[in-house]
């Protein structure tokens, strides 16, 4: 097992970070739209968002090839944007239209594309983890040099199928990274109600894993740590397990009315709000001036009323496809 | 059956499944509640709403551990207690399904009834509401086909109140699908400790012509479409199982004996649906005053997908009921 | 259909089994296999033994991680590989039955075709052998009922060859379940590349008066009842589904058609079982034919017990066969 | 979360030390004799033996009160006889007599008296565990003081039952006591190839639980570390992991080849065992003559062939039973 530095600095070039800020700023805009979306009626369904811990997502998938593999969750829009989705689709199979990624058979909760190397969104808390352990163990045979990431909640790491996966990839030395996206609840339950320990990087000693505290508000360090255990991992040093602290500024899912926090903890954690905090660094570093800033904004609001009414327009799938690409083989 | 009911109210499936849960917390310190939030927000649809407060040790927030849920709430019920466990969807069943397969429904049997099991497993089975694949499944049918455990399931605010309640003081592992479709259903229920019996369906519009026999969401449908047949002189019989392990084949089987005909409609997909159980145990008892083969309604054998004109076309609705019926008459 | 076949040779499904593997190991390299002592005891039964020292790289013990171990093949199936993964008996698929129910069925619906998952999931039912409740189940129909994996069951060696291959060589999720009861069973096989066609049922033996469909030991038991029962001139037709889901249900129901007469024979308890499934699609489609209801036999709804008479009781057999042919002939 | 200390002497006279070699013994003979009416033909069904092991068993329900809780294993003759089941009906449950605990409907892998606090032998490797962990959490809502112990062997940790029920049982305080039996295998599989870490201990701390290593083939190390368990669960501090390293001197089942492992190996640990290095022990302190040894050994075997003779003598349970007591409530 390797010993991975997590502090250890990654050239980030000038057009990097302003990547990695803008990735995180195409899933704030974007959720910040699904939820009037959603209050006005237009999405059916659930709706669970992202907004708040932008960073983990464009922080891992930054790190990631495009060629290596993910598995998401119930709150995946942020996993599926950054790992290279298109707004239209995106949106459109949240309207449930023909032309979103799943042709309207997923919706919000399984929006994935696996050609885009997502393995899928999973409604079931903890089952993409065995999933992303899988993509790892197929790259190990193929020789293929690929990574996988499983990205999951705090509350996921009290399901057994983490345990199993964890200690299967540990095992078998995988090429796995798995990313606890810790945003200190589980629907409406506290951290400290559903976990015997709170601190989640000692589930990765039970696999001789390094389990790595990284802030989940500062997309660099995120992108700093999954570099490190990429690396590891492609180097056939296995896998290691990022615990990200982080966020939810939103309910659970639309519709949660939050009586379990109060307001004083939410603001506490919006001063680290990422689409505040980083901005405001790369501006001050002069990576950036505001009016390159207010572009980028604009510009990814502009690409996101096109997708919007992409999917508005766009038709709903015929009926009879409901019954279409069960199966790849039809008897 | 507890006691004699005095009268009857209306109230909501809802309201039914929080009454009866407050009155048997209160009742007997031996039954408890535990399950994802269960006890600050009231659980899956908030139904539990206010009890964690009425009973803050004996409503419980657990981890997301379906296993340790199911699991933990076995092992209570074999050493004194009367657990009653949330699996807040049954398309979560798949987590801890070695646990009711294996442990739950065989424990008793392996011991040769060295002990009991007074498990209440409650969940939902959900449509409607765009929740997609994972989320929205009616999985009764597969609990049906493991011995040891019986299936109840949920219709109207009658059953909720009275199998909830008989599944909690049952001696035995039962569990009770409820079904999101119907929490804001309302109706007539029973006043004080009304209790259905386990295994007894019910008659809930009597027919001539031809028998529907439907649950949950699909009984409302059944009797909407009785309604509109009746316009058009077809009386229909509509059965609600109520249990469906054990079924109650008397009373469903006399119907059919009597209309000749018979449709079931229910939301498992077809192939190993609760369907072809019914229609097979029908077929059976009525084989010889049966006029046509008994019709199937249900999922054509997919998963549940999420844009709601494709979720509208794989379910049965009372339009499919209708046809069907007239098809028959 | 591979390669034609060319000629038959006489071997056990045992062997049917490791030939099939050992060739399509070697003719493949995105197959693997993996399970709990596969490659150093080979698998439950010794069945794949020798087959680890082979392809010490593609055939995989592991941890005793059932959830893994399907979770971990069904990644491995998106990505380019075409994995074999073993759950030792099917009593224990209730362990990984989510990634069963929710990931490996549902996963390419989802993504509206967007992936394809060749994966393979063999498993065995058990009966027979003492090994009480949870080691001995017949359950296929749990399987049967979910949307998005097809079932196939072995009872021949000829389907042991012909469904594995077809199987691991199949773009879809395939369960096969196979049957500790028939592994040593010997009979014809063709020689090569043999594949059986997913879909497709056998007639395993021509007759006129009475259809018994049946599969695993009952199928063998059903071909003995046959044999006796030509004695007494009723000749029996005896099918072998192969394939459970999906269902040859033209060459099943056309066979009762013929007879007019059917039992269906199979290890799953009654309520929930096969037979039910098969009963219904088979009097939908030969309603008309029929003389008399389709008669099922299996448990009747019991786990298995371990004491021998015990669970000789509770198990179908060739006597039983035998007798509900005769009440019907 | 209560600090325990192992190596705490506990009292134990003379009475007791010779309690916990008389509970060995008889699970040694048991077992043994079970052994060879297995190769006889005269047992149906899988026999999974304890021989070995029976520290353990010895050691922890030793230490458990009459009204404790245990869950058992696949491997569980130990724990029932361990936990006060008697000769007669467990050796009738064996044959699949009318007479056995479960009418013979358990057999060896269901040997279980829910009435003498064995809630069950299961056949599902990490099953039990949290079953004893809902008899810990009735224990809690009882009042009762009453501990459970789930016994499961080191290839259980793989599985995600265990990790959820040690996680539930960490963050409710309950009185659950989790016993590994290391026997350094799981079927044919070695240790290290199925556990990523294999120091098994390090998973307690996963859950803030005291992980403490037991020497399993010293009975009074088992005894010792358990009543510390014990004493802090009924304190309210919560569970512990006791992993007791031991070894199976038998193959997995019977009829296993061992192809897996050498002579030596098996030689090495059948100098430890406990049944030959305990009642040397005793004799040697003084505790114990040999004579008095010898009594020990005989009675017991006298015992025995007495519950084979029961056992074969009784009858087999009539077919019809196979219907009967699935359920409380016949409808
Ligand atoms: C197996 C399972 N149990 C319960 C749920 C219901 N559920 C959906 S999201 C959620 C909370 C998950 O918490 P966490 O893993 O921390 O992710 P977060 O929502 O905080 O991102 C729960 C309990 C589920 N989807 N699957
Ligand atoms: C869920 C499950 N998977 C696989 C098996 C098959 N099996 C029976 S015993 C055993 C080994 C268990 O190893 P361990 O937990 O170390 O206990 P031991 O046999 O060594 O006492 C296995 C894999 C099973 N019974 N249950
Ligand atoms: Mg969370
Ligand atoms: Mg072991």
């Amino acid at each position: 097992m390797s010993e991975i530095d997590t502090r250890k600095r990654v050239d980030l070039d000038d057009e990097a970070r302003i990547d990695l800020l803008r990735t995180m700023q195409r899933i704030r805009a974007f959720e910040s739209r699904v939820q009037t979306l959603f209050a006005d009626g237009e999405l059916p369904g659930f709706v669970h968002l992202y907004i708040g811990e932008e960073a983990i997502a464009a922080g891992v998938c930054g790190a990631l090839e495009e060629s290596d593999y993910i598995t998401s969750t119930h709150r995946g829009h942020g996993h599926c944007i950054a790992k290279g989705h298109e707004f239209d689709r995106m949106m459109a199979e949240l309207y449930g239209k023909e032309t979103g990624y799943c042709g309207g058979k997923g919706g919000s909760m399984h929006i994935a594309s696996p050609k885009l190397g997502n393995l899928g969104a999973n409604g079931i808390v903890g089952a993409g983890v065995p999933i992303g352990v899988g993509a790892a163990l197929s790259s190990q045979l193929r020789g293929s040099g690929q990574v996988a990431a499983s990205f999951f909640g705090d509350g996921a790491t009290a399901q057994g199928a983490f345990h199993e996966a964890m200690n299967l990839s540990a095992l078998w030395d995988l090429p796995f990274v798995g990313v606890v996206e810790n945003n200190q609840y589980g629907e409406m339950s506290a951290l400290e109600e559903q976990q015997a320990v709170t601190d989640l990087s000692e589930r990765a000693t039970s696999y001789g894993v390094p389990g790595i505290d990284v802030d989940g508000m500062d997309v660099e360090d995120v992108y700093a740590a999954t570099t490190a255990a990429i690396e590891a991992a492609r180097a056939g040093d296995g896998p290691s397990l990022l615990v990200c602290d982080t966020y939810r500024f939103e309910g659970h899912h639309e519709g949660d009315t939050e009586f379990y926090r109060d307001d004083d903890e939410i603001n506490e954690w919006r001063r680290r709000d990422p689409l505040k905090t980083y901005p405001e660094r790369l501006i001050e570093e002069g990576v950036l001036t505001n009016a390159e800033w207010n572009d980028i904004v604009d510009e990814i609001d502009a690409e996101l009323e096109a997708a919007i009414e992409f999917a508005r327009e766009s038709d709903y799938p015929e009926p009879e496809s409901a019954y279409e690409n069960l199966y790849a083989e039809e008897v | 059956m507890a006691e004699a009911a005095t009268g009857t109210e209306s109230i909501t499936v809802r309201e039914a499944i929080r009454e009866t849960l407050s009155e048997e917390l209160g009742r007997d310190e031996r039954v408890f509640v535990q399950g994802i939030d269960v006890a600050s927000r009231g659980g899956t649809f908030g139904l539990l709403e206010g009890l964690g407060e009425e009973y803050p040790e004996r409503v419980r927030n657990t981890p997301i551990s379906e296993v340790a849920i199911v699991g933990s709430g076995l092992g209570a019920a074999m050493t004194g207690m009367r657990p009653v466990v949330e699996v807040m969807y049954s398309g979560f069943l798949g987590v801890p399904m070695d646990q009711i397969l294996n442990q739950v429904a065989k424990l008793r049997y392996m011991t040769d009834g060295n002990v009991d099991i007074p498990l209440t497993i409650r969940t939902q089975n959900t449509s409607g509401f765009n929740a997609a694949a994972q989320h929205s499944q009616a999985l009764h049918q597969l609990l049906m086909a493991i011995p040891g455990i019986k299936v109840v399931c949920v219709s109207t605010p009658a059953d909720a109140k009275g199998l909830l309640r008989a599944a909690i003081r049952h001696d035995d592992p039962v569990i009770v699908f409820e079904h999101a479709g119907v929490y804001n259903r309302e109706g007539e229920v029973p006043v004080g400790e009304y209790e259905h019996r386990i295994g007894e369906a019910g008659i809930e519009r009597e027919g001539e012509d031809v028998t529907v026999v439907a649950t949950q969401v699909q009984l409302w449908n059944a009797l909407e479409a009785a309604e509109r047949l009746a316009e058009e002189d077809v009386s229909v019989e509509v059965v609600s199982p109520r249990t469906l392990d054990p079924l109650d084949v008397e009373t469903i089987a006399g119907s059919v004996r009597k209309t000749g005909r018979c449709v079931v409609v229910d939301e498992t997909p077809l192939c190993g649906g609760s369907q072809s159980e019914l229609a097979t145990v029908i077929t059976e008892e009525a084989f010889f005053d049966l006029d046509f083969p008994v019709q199937r309604l249900g999922v054509d054998d997919v998963p549940t997908p999420f844009s709601p004109p494709l979720e509208e076309e794989i379910y049965p609705d009372t339009d499919d009921i209708v046809t069907t019926v007239r098809q028959l008459a």
